[in-house]
């Protein structure tokens, strides 16, 4: 099982794409998850250091870094909006 | 009529309007809110997906909250120039207060909620926390401080 | 563009929102309020002068509170059918919250300011105080409340 | 000199006149020349019976029933207002 992964704007940037899939057997905290993804390259490291200067969504819903993503799952990172 | 739409292309002031307005006899107010490009050209990256499901999960709260006949939301992506629409937000009530305020709510929370990002000549555009701080004056627990 | 107008004919909207909408690179939000006739046929008398007087004063005071970049205010009178429109109110401004607040003052302020009386089936309407009331919270000495 | 008096809505309807004149030589309390005209006719004084009910302008501003009006002047009496 898989978890699909979005990246936008600075985030996008950084990690140098809009879209990957990371391999998920069980339940993990979205924490943990992108503490993980870091690991991937110096582009994931550098995108994802803060979490403070991080969103996230699971599912298409914003998700606190303690919410548990499942397999199968559809999970975003991305700078905090600036629309309207 | 309860809508939201993410589009590319220009949207229709004056349509929107109508259809707010010929929402039956019992319409007395319309609010309309449009957001435009100011002072530099705009790129604006979206969600696809989550951007109609946060402004759809606005427009429903919106319609819990207030005695609205209608609402309507609109954001556009892509490039843009000074003075191009990049957002619309319109509320049909009976009276005023209501179409006011739903339409107030509305654009306070599409800042915060709706998934679109702004770039801009010197980048990317960063959030303003006084747009955090309009989204959670509609919050019941802090009231309307 | 500060204007205030009365008349027996009907209003663009469209326009009223494309001349705000053009007032510059400066202009990043518009609000536009319309009221129209609700439930039955109404016929509108104003007092010639003192409607187009009150109208425009409360535009100056709107003007003088928000760094507003255009306000427009337009008043029919006359017999109108329902869902005609009665009057519009229009702000924009570089934020939202200066086009929202001084477009809801206006409005506030012109339900009890300016010299416009409605007449329906049953009669001549009677004032709502909850009208007075809306007015009243803007008030410097009163605030939000 | 005179003040010319202007009515509008059920004002206008009881009075039975949208305009008429005041002969006025000197400064006089909004109030006192609202009493004077009651004496006018029977629908001047069931118009102008209950102040509470009515509202008054005097050269196209709002006026209380203290203010002075001069020869000259536009005086306007009227419900209070119900449009937008």
């Amino acid at each position: 099982m898989t978890v699909r992964l979005l990246y936008f704007a600075w985030v996008r940037e950084m990690v140098g794409a809009e879209a990957e899939q990371l391999p998920l057997a069980e339940p993990l905290p979205l924490g943990e998850l992108v503490a993980r993804l870091r690991a991937r390259s110096e582009g994931h490291a550098r995108a994802l250091a803060e979490p403070a200067r991080l969103r996230a969504a699971v599912n298409q819903d914003f998700a606190g870094w303690d919410a548990l993503v499942r397999p199968g799952d559809e999970v975003a990172l991305f700078p905090p909006v600036t629309g309207g | 009529m309860f809508e939201a739409e993410v589009r590319r292309a220009p949207f229709d002031v004056a349509a929107a309007h109508a259809r707010l307005s010929a929402l039956g006899p019992g319409v007395g107010a319309v609010v309309l809110f449009t957001g435009q490009v100011r002072d530099e050209p705009l790129f604006l990256e979206h969600y696809p997906g989550m951007a109609e499901r946060q402004m759809a999960a606005r427009i429903a709260e919106a319609r819990a909250r207030w005695p609205l006949l209608g609402a309507l939301a609109i954001h556009r992506f892509g490039a843009l120039d000074v003075g191009e629409l990049i957002v619309l937000v319109g509320t049909a009530s009976a009276h005023r207060a209501a179409a006011f305020e739903s339409a107030a709510f509305l654009m306070d929370w599409l800042k915060t909620s709706a998934p679109f990002w702004k770039r801009g000549r010197a980048g990317w555009v960063e959030a303003r926390a006084s747009d955090d701080a309009a989204a959670r004056r509609w919050l019941p627990s802090k009231g309307e401080g």
